[in-house]
């Protein structure tokens, strides 16, 4: 049998596989070079970086849960100008795609960052992470609005050549809505799911117990909204998905796949076992011979024809 | 690296009641590890996966074989995670990362004091070890909630080295009463050393190795700091573990316990409780 | 020391302590009775009813997920009138207080099992559940639009004598609005959470695994967000809280109280094991002995202090 | 009943290919069991919680031995849940609900023919027992995959009960080849006995107990059939385990494999695929 064809390509992004990293939990790609080799993944998303560097929250900041991971960082990050001279240089000759990771507090750090982020710097993509609150706007999230994601997304389009992925916030009423409005933004396209708003009470300090009170659930628990939220989306909107939230294993991989996920990202999976995302890809290669499948990406959405 | 250790000791270490363990594995991070780091454990049998706990643990590096590439690791059952790695039985596979971190320092001569409150003594062990092979004199103050624990958590092997130890313990039962840190500005005080030929590394309670780096300080002794934080990822990726260090501009600075640490220069470590 | 005070009394509503079951997972009472002694809940919430009997969704109707649990059982019940016939004799008996959860698919369901069901029933309550689509407005959710829920509830208190509980569904952008609409409604307490809407897919089928596609998560995997909600809920709106999603433990009740729950109610956590509401109950006691509070009432909201 | 079960056997059955286990527990369980009934057990040492798997499994009582308080259960290794409940170590203790629903009934007299697809064998045993010692005449129809499956889940001990097997498997290796249900039409057409003076039950996968209803409908033998349906809270209370019968006014109901069955008659039975 000829062997499946892993190689993926969607919105003007050409991937060696459909196998990520998530925003976040793989830092600039350096980090996990020891545990897992970088040129067997599909791409890496670095850490989220915002114009001027942040020192993020105060510590505790992570909380763990059942099958899950709260965590509350805070975007803490190097700055633009450090990402550029520090970081970007080393990100080039990663062996693998690196997408990088914007976030903002108004609509002008997003269009400074995207700016900045072109074509000729190397990277494969512009992730936005939409789910930050919106200063000028009283806090209200850019990712829990649909028309402040819009014009996000539309501002960060016009400012940069390389392709747009919007990322979502899952803690809205309706996702189609949100995936709706960026696709009108112009975003090239989506990821979902972002963190699960959450927290944990230390009851025996009788206080929340990260520092900052709330923070973002990930890891298997979320799965299953996860994948509700890709199956919606994908039924609704024609705009190709990386999927992400709780991939552990290649038989989450796969679901998510048969989703509607033309690519999947895993982040909390990592620090479960850093080799998650080979186990993935070598899971998901037999599945597809199994089936006698040619390509991944004939998994992408199989389980809407049912 | 990412290793399958195999459980060839696990036991119970002294006094049940002070539900502390000795795992020993057999694998090859005995081969590169150093006093201080650590490593990241999963706390169920490899084999079968669960997400509940989901996490690994940090558990420092107590003993390092690299003739028997064994390491072993004390710990203590504090919470559900570590309930569950003490069920592993001898023959066993657990998944372990390491070894991580930045481990101590040794100087090339002169005096070592280590300062241990607690549990906080484990992997002051093979330093002290490492620091003995190497010519260097060392000294231990140590102290703990009484005599059962200081005796449950290693005394013996400590005697056997046959170096100065200086105990303390809350309700006197062993050494002297009170705290760690009084005892050893008591001999600071006394001392003839000075604090350029003595050299310190301290590990236990924040607030212990807080007063051991102000004590230190006032003896022009430097000193080395092993610090916990919540872990992620445990090696650098998700800024989960931070600590805040002051720069020498004393500017304010986040620096990871997993991968900067778990040791720092005492001086450099902001003490404040959360940032 | 002088025994903990654990009754507990809000809303009108009299509890012999704040152990509560969750609607949908404890039946009408009777079935759980060989397992764990009613009298020594503080109450129970029967399942949801509806005006005419529902066979409810196809099987599957449940799916395990990490530390979770999905269910669509569609609100299978006997309907209004067969519930007065045959269960609610029966449930009179019952030696703990129960509450009522009526469900509908439009204002007029809801007002007509509230009329039915007043003081006289013998019911402690009326729990509202609003997470059903509102069939005359195009299927949005009353759960997730305030002003349909305002209204659903205004109607119902119009109606009926008995304390109006409204049960808010965590599926929304904003659950501190949803609260606040409720109040306006005229609501008297407010159940916090309902389950979020997950799904699973079968790998091997390629199909969704649930015959209803999506589904209710719930169980210690959403406990987190639910926290998080009664945290949030209670700093913002003066309405008495029962916390429920995902208690499995003591630890895990105190710490809904601790964010501000009045009361606490176990659902999927009697399938794990059915003595948990009694387990609960003890670790609660012994808690609240340890720390010298003399009411368990006193626990409530704690954590805000610090 | 709500019990901690003693682990007191728990082995391989037959060949380690078939994934099959024995599990007996000691408890009280076994006073007030019918074949036909199942308990929910929790697939972890009740010890240490973990919430993943979260929920117990339903697996049939397959031996009853009242007079020693245990219980016997038969199971496949299936999914993860399985998994970890075959790691259960003999002296661990295990959290049971049981006995749960209503099991299969016995005539007064006659004769009681059972019908098995795969490990659905595995409740009929303890039935066949009660119809023996109640001096009933008792006949096996039992298919499966192939020779290595019938004889690692219990075919000996079916040989040493002294009734007629009538014996299938998919691949000819033992039996008969082909399906189980053909073999007791066989036997059907060429019977004396009267459809009042015999009745059947069965277990095994849907199709088969289907196929199998039919059969005997069409010979006027009444037949009970045990269902399998995912379970929440296996007492009645959640309604995830439905199943559809037609009652005698021919209209649709639904009913809890949990409390009212698992066992229901077969007429009864609504077999569309999941309604
Ligand atoms: C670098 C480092 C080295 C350590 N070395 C040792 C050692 O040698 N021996 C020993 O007994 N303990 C050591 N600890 C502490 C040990 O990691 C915690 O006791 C352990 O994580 C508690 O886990 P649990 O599952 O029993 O508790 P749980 O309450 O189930 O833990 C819940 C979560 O909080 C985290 N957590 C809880 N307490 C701590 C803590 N003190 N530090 C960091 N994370 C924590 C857990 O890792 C887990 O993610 C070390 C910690 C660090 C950071
Ligand atoms: C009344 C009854 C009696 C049973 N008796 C036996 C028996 O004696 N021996 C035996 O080997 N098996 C029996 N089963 C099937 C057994 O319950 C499943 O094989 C088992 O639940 C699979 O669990 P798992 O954790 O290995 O699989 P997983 O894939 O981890 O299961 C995931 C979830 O699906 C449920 N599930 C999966 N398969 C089934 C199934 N076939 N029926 C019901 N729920 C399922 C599980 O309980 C769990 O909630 C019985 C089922 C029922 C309903
Ligand atoms: C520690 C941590 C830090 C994260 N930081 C970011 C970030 O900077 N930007 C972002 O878009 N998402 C961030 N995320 C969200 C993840 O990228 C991902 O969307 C989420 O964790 C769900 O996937 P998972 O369950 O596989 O972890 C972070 C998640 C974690 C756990
Ligand atoms: C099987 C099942 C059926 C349910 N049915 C109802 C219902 O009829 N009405 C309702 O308001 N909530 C219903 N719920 C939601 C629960 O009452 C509860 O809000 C939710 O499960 C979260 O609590 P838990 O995590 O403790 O289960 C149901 C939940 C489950 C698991
Ligand atoms: S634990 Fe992830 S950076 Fe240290
Ligand atoms: S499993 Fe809950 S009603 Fe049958």
């Amino acid at each position: 049998m000829s062997p499946v064809n892993l190689s993926t390509q969607f919105a003007g992004i050409k991937l060696r596989n459909p196998i990520l990293t998530c925003s976040g939990t793989y830092g600039f790609g350096e980090e996990y070079v020891a545990y897992c080799p970088l040129e067997a993944l599909g791409g890496i998303t670095l850490k989220g970086i915002t114009p001027l560097p942040r020192l993020g929250n105060p510590v505790p900041r992570l909380a763990e849960t059942p099958a899950g991971l709260l965590n509350a960082v805070g975007l803490e990050n190097p700055g633009l100008e450090e990402f550029l001279k520090s970081y970007l240089p080393k990100v080039r000759k990663l062996p693998t795609a690196a997408i990088a990771n914007i976030s903002g507090f108004s609509l002008e750090d997003y269009v400074l960052l995207a700016r900045a982020l072109q074509k000729d710097s190397g990277l494969a993509a512009l992730e936005v992470n939409i789910s930050c609150p919106n200063v000028k706007h009283g806090g209200m999230h850019f990712g829990t609005d649909p028309q402040s994601a819009q014009e996000v997304i539309a501002a960060v389009k016009a400012v940069t050549d390389l392709p747009v992925i919007a990322k979502l916030s899952p803690n809205v009423t309706d996702i189609v809505g949100m995936a709706r409005a960026v696709q009108l933004g112009g975003a090239d396209a989506l990821s979902l799911i972002n963190t699960l708003l959450g927290m944990h009470i230390d009851i025996n300090q009788q206080r929340p117990v990260l520092a900052n009170t709330f923070g973002g659930l990930s890891g298997p628990a979320i799965r299953p909204v996860a994948v509700r939220m890709v199956w919606q989306v994908f039924q609704a909107v024609d705009l190709p998905i990386i999927g992400m939230g709780g991939i552990t294993t290649w038989q989450d991989a796969v679901e998510f796949m048969l989703a509607g996920a033309t690519a999947v990202s895993i982040g909390t999976g990592n620090f479960v076992n850093p080799l998650v995302p080979l186990e993935i890809l070598q899971g998901i290669q037999d599945y597809c011979e199994k089936r006698g499948l040619a390509s991944v990406h004939d998994l992408v959405g199989l389980a809407h024809r049912a | 690296m990412l290793t399958e250790g195999q459980v060839v000791v696990h036991e119970s270490l002294g006094d049940e009641e002070q539900r502390l363990r000795r795992l020993v594995l057999k694998g090859p991070i005995a081969r590169t590890a150093h006093a201080g780091q650590f490593v990241a454990i999963q706390v169920q049998d490899s084999s079968i996966s669960s997400f509940d706990p989901l996490l690994r643990r940090p558990i420092s590096i107590a003993g390092i074989s690299s003739e028997r590439d064994e390491i072993t690791l004390l710990y203590r059952i504090q919470g559900r995670g570590t309930e569950i790695l003490a069920r592993a039985k001898c023959g066993e596979r657990l998944s372990v990362m390491g070894p991580l971190g930045k481990g101590f320092s040794l100087p090339e001569k002169g005096e070592l004091w280590l300062v241990a409150g607690g549990i906080g003594i484990f992997p002051l062990y093979p330093l002290a070890q490492s620091a003995l092979a190497q010519g260097l004199t060392v000294r231990l103050f140590w102290g703990g909630e009484n005599k059962s624990f200081l005796e449950s958590a290693g005394l013996s092997s400590w005697k056997a080295l046959g170096i100065p130890l200086h105990l303390s313990t809350l309700d006197g039962s062993l050494g002297q009463t009170g705290l760690v840190t009084e005892q050893a500005q008591e001999l600071l005080k006394k001392s003839s050393a000075s604090g350029g030929q003595i050299r310190a590394a301290t590990c236990g309670p924040k607030k212990m190795m807080q007063a051991a780096t102000e004590l230190f300080k006032n003896y022009k002794v430097s000193v080395e700091v092993s610090l916990e934080e919540r872990m992620g990822c445990a090696v650098g990726a998700c800024l989960g573990c931070v600590c805040t260090l002051v720069d020498e501009a004393g500017v304010l600075i986040h620096r990871k316990v997993c991968q900067d640490g778990p040791v720092f220069r005492g001086e450099e470590v902001v003490w404040n409780e959360s940032c």
